[in-house]
């Protein structure tokens, strides 16, 4: 076990990736010398050459598209989109090329593509730095999309989605890059859950709490604080957003009969709604309260001198549990 | 050529577009079908290459023709018709070698056929049976792509992937990226330039200027002529006669072959004509004159072939009746295989989604199933159906 | 009265917005001499000026971004997307720019801008001709998302949308263009509902039916189907997408208790999740079943010889009425 | 100047960045102080005019210079310092006549400043407080637009609307978009070239070439010199000393004139270099060696013109001393206007979001308003909020 910062464990996961497969590559905006804006792919370009992880001139349409051409000779590339709030201009390669290349081949081309994200609000940052569009991608048939968590998530994840043979869009919880705790790296990925598996963090009976990536730090240290309260959580990281692992979210419903749901995007048309819906059809007698969202408001992400008012945090998501007991 | 970029600002107006500058055509074989020769493009070709490129012509128009007819009865939902622009297309898919990739938009149906892929394959995508459905590897085309320009970027990764793989010299690879006219507006297409040029990538941009893209003509999207925009990324562009078969395999077979010995890009603008209407659901009488396409009937592409063959003695008219028949039998063949598709089972629209089906996948597949099988013999059901 | 095409309504509809205000603005692809591939510009360009219906060149991200720059010169400008799957090259410029601007100036910009794209499938065309991406936007807040569903609808709400000072993406239903019924073209705009009002087409009690764009005139079939076999279904037309008309909403499902969504986006993310959420959340104990929705499948449309079997149509609109029923 | 693309195809390699090729650099103020003379761009400055300029050259090098120490000091939450670009952004700021607009990125405060923006209205946006706020037309400069490239587009349409307001001529308008070295490689940029183009809109794209774009070298987004990316687009290129306030002032003087009498759109790279760190986030020492800039300090912008005034007998110590004198107290009215800027009550984020607020942002925004007041003196719920 090694402690390692969630940005390190994505570092070594790259690492590693690059070391057992001479095809993957990364691209991106500053990924070279600078190591990226967050230096996740520190150290990557001196030890495995610019040939391999690629300074691109700056356009994210470029990025992606010429990701695929690569992938259609072999290679395995990792994009880096810099922000969240710079994933747009790449919009149209990834929904419309990246995830439905194989569709369009009836699965004679496979896009093995990963696009890294860093996502989310909370460090202070000026517009377009605290996006959280994961809904966006979650609404394209064809792509995977997962989030981490914690830096063993982080080690593990991001080498299972360069194994993948599909397109994962790859969001990482930008304001915990420096959140720290213990990682396996001698263990390999013999131990890690499946990419698409969610992953229940905290076990609970009186309330299901569903979140992922930046939100999971915040859901946990919520049950803890409820515990002290007599109330029951339950925690699930969802990790993959796409395609949902339903039966792990329905199981814990069942069980606790009431969920809340905590994502920073905002809850109008989010995640959660998907989830809330596909609850609430599928518990329906076992709901005692209505699926509830926590989330951003309905409008653009505010100055950053407001985010802490938009940004879901323990008090909002107690809110929510509380209501939903209130049931 | 240094370019004195300040003297250009000081002398108002542009030189590239006016009266005075006349953009060089490349042409090695006139309308009338007279060899002409150039300096930089010296080409030697056999009567048999001659004839193969004439029957490639004609084949493609052939398959052109019925695909046409096909949409008229209904078989196909949709067509791109190339024709006028099948010397573009033959011309540079010949100069190709099988190990090269070509990325084409959704009209390259002549670079299809040189390339090997099935007349069929293409009908599958046009009839709606699958969005392509066919493996790029195959034949080394890639799919069909219809958002334009998008496959100019997959083009540039693809050649990038080249250079990793040290495949370049003398017997190396190279890319080939067909576009439109109206493709050189995307940010894509220019996204495509940069990569490229900064990479120095192999590929060849080839740009079939056909004059419309739908109802638009040239202009809306250039002010000079198209070719010139390479200089504005660094590497080289030219024009070259696009209804001319030999000029085109020349400068594509040379720009290729540059290409391979690792001296990057270039762009070729292949000045040609849009003779037929967009697609099929398209009316061009609304939009364009005819004595247009009545000009440019005199520089049809085939028509010179055969003129040439012919006051070259090269071919009499028993080769032009063997391939008119053997056109005849592709066409019956295409028309065969339109008729005899098969439509796929409507379960397989939940293949292919992701390498592992997910259990919601299957769960809707499921669904779809027994929905489908309720319509399937049972008596209820059908009663049920017919209230409806 | 005047009996008209939808796309013969939004023509009227776009020449009387041209009439009244010299600065309303078209462009796109092919919107001038051809009048745009659905015919909704015929004529446009030849009674106001090339100036006024521009012919651009072919970029998406370039159409929105100029317009963009015209309405802060003063201008309304009405950008054509040629078809919903080429809507993406112009993602970043509608999701960061056109959405964000008034926020951005703290409202001393307005971007008067309306975003025309014919949606959905049902016409037999190849790929990227048949999406439906009104969710993505629906998740962008400071966008007005709407669709038209009848004639009516079409002439009016295009012209509201221009009179409107926010931005709006508005959906024209593709494969009805050609579908035709009476237009009150005299009585102008002030009998017409609110932009963002729901309308309900048919009054029922057992069941609420939402729809909106192409579904609406397959959901009034349905209801009239069901009416034969004595189920009372009311058709409410959502028609603004986003803002949602929820009072509308909430008031129906509180009457009916049960409620089927009908959309021909995926139902994984689509908007039929936010608005199943949404009513489960506000009228959980009205709710006698589970919102249902029905839409397309979590795949990317399928090649057109298939389409029949992805798209909602009357009998899978019926049998969710009847499951729903059945709770 | 008759390009001929086919010859140079043939004599590759590419002669605009062969060992042959120099870009001219067009220069009025040598880096010594020394005034030079260019034949198209005639400058005369009267001494006013020139100390002027020197004054807007040192308040907004001071500006910057507060901006980044209050960052420092964690009064604004980051800070894209223009240090090395004072010339290139005065000239250029300075060369605008009141009616025309501007569309600056995040990096024009010297722009900014030239058009008489508030700095604070800056600060507001770089402490968070809001993400720009100001009015556009209140001093025709366009708020910032962070999204690379973006903005060109949007100066393009606002050009295009110029020529439908008939406010060409003379007297007319203009408009001029700002970005960096970085931005060409945005498929935006690109397509703002060719809108303009085709539209011969009144428009001048002054590309800053700071040599970075954060840790990437200009080769990375292009191999040969920038300002001839515009020949591609058919419409005038040309390379300034980006830190020589007097060639840029003529220069985009020139160019603006020439969009405002309907000759269209001109490119001008101005040739510079990012003498500080991309933003104050930023440690360029992980990507750029000390001796390049130690190079480009012998280049400064605002030295120069000091030599200048001093060695033409225009201005003496006090001058200076005075100009310095100004700078501090503007400096310090920027660091009050940080520090005593109030921040926002929270509910406001919910304003501006549609003219009129929907029912749900009204019900959101009642919801938050509960959820403060709820912390605010009810001691029950202080006492909840302590145990967690
Ligand atoms: C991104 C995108 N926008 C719009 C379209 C619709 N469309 C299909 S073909 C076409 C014109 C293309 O013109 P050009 O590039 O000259 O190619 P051509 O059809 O003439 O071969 C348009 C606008 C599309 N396919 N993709
Ligand atoms: C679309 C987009 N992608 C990435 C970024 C992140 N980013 C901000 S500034 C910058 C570099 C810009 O370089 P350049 O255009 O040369 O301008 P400079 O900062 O040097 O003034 C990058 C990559 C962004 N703001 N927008
Ligand atoms: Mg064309
Ligand atoms: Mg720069």
């Amino acid at each position: 076990m090694t402690t390692l910062t969630i940005s390190r464990a994505l570092n070594e996961g790259l690492r590693k990736a690059m070391e057992n497969d001479p095809k993957v590559l990364i691209m991106g905006e500053d990924v070279g010398k600078l190591g990226g804006v967050f230096r996740v792919t520190d150290g990557l370009a001196k030890d495995f050459g610019e040939d391999r992880v690629i300074d691109t001139p700056l356009a994210e349409s470029g990025i992606v598209g010429t990701a695929i051409g690569l992938a259609l000779r072999g290679y395995r590339p990792i994009c880096e989109i810099q922000f969240d709030g710079f994933v747009y201009p790449a919009f149209d390669q990834i929904v419309s090329q990246l995830a439905k290349m194989a569709y369009r081949s009836l699965g004679k081309v496979k896009l093995p593509v990963v696009v890294r994200i860093p996502f989310g609000g909370g460090i202070g940052a000026v517009e377009h730095h605290s996006e959280s569009p994961e809904a966006l991608f979650a609404h394209t048939p064809g792509l995977r999309v997962v989030a981490c968590g914690d830096p063993q998530d982080a080690y593990a994840m991001i080498q299972q989605a360069v194994n993948c043979d599909d397109p994962v869009i790859f969001f990482e919880p930008k304001r915990r890059y420096w959140d720290k705790s213990e990682v396996d790296i001698a263990g390999g990925l013999a131990a890690a859950p499946p990419i698409d598996a969610a992953r229940t963090l905290v076990t609970g009976d009186d309330v299901t709490v569903l979140c992922y990536g930046p939100m999971v730090r915040t859901c946990i240290e919520s049950a803890a604080a409820a515990a002290g309260e007599d109330t029951s959580v339950e925690v699930i990281d969802l990790r993959s957003l796409s395609p949902l692992d339903l039966t792990t979210i329905f199981t814990s419903v069942r069980k606790t009969g009431r969920c809340v749901i905590v994502h920073e995007a905002p809850v109008t048309g989010g995640l959660g709604a998907e989830i809330a819906a596909r609850i609430t059809q599928e518990c329906f007698y076992s709901l005692e309260a209505p699926v509830l969202r926590v989330g951003g408001y309905s409008i653009p992400y505010p100055p950053s001198r407001m985010e802490e008012h938009y940004l879901p945090d323990l008090d909002r998501v107690l809110d929510a549990v509380d209501r939903s007991l209130s049931y | 050529m240094a370019v004195n970029a300040a003297g250009q600002a000081a002398s108002r107006p542009r030189s590239q577009d006016g009266p005075d500058f006349k953009p060089e055509l490349i042409q090695l074989l006139t309308p009338e079908g007279e060899r002409a020769e150039h300096p930089d493009y010296p080409l030697e070709l056999t009567a048999e290459e001659i004839k193969a490129l004439y029957r490639d012509l004609v084949l493609v128009r052939r398959i052109d023709f019925e695909a046409i007819a096909l949409q008229r009865q209904g078989e196909l939902g949709i067509w791109a018709s190339l024709l006028g622009q099948e010397a573009a297309q033959v011309g540079s898919g010949r100069a190709l070698q099988p190990r090269d990739m070509a990325f084409p938009t959704y009209r390259e149906h002549g670079v299809a056929w040189c390339r090997g892929l099935d007349p069929a394959k293409l009908l599958e995508l046009f009839r709606g049976v699958s969005h392509g459905g066919w493996d790029p590897k195959a034949h080394n085309i890639h799919l069909y792509t219809i958002v334009i320009g998008a496959q100019t970027l997959h083009a540039t990764g693809y050649a990038m992937g080249i250079q990793r793989d040290g495949a370049l010299g003398e017997d190396g690879e190279a890319v080939i990226a067909y576009f439109g006219d109206g493709a050189t507006s995307q940010g894509d297409v220019n996204e495509a330039f940069i990569w490229a040029s900064v990479n120095n990538a192999p590929i060849v941009f080839f740009c079939q200027n056909n004059q419309w893209a739908i109802s638009e003509p040239l202009d809306r999207q250039t002010r000079i002529p198209l070719y010139l925009r390479a200089q504005g990324f660094g590497f080289p562009g030219l024009r070259v006669d696009g209804n001319d078969v030999f000029a085109c395999l020349a400068v594509t077979r040379k720009a290729l072959q540059a290409a391979r010995e690792g001296q990057g890009p270039t762009l070729i603008e292949a000045y040609t004509y849009r003779m037929g209407a967009h697609t099929t659901t398209d009316d061009p009488t609304r939009y364009r004159l005819s004595a247009e396409l009545e000009s440019w009937k005199l520089k049809d592409p085939i028509e010179r072939v055969k003129q040439y063959l012919i006051r070259s003695g090269l071919a009499k008219e028993d080769f032009f009746a063997e391939i008119s028949a053997e056109a005849d039998v592709i066409g019956d063949r295409v028309r065969k295989a339109c008729l005899q598709m098969p439509d796929r089972d409507p379960l397989t629209m939940f293949d292919h989604i992701y390498q592992e089906p997910s259990p919601l996948l299957a769960e809707e597949r499921a669904q779809l199933a027994s929905y489908l099988s309720s319509f399937a013999g049972h008596a209820d059901s059908l009663a049920k159906e017919g209230t409806r």
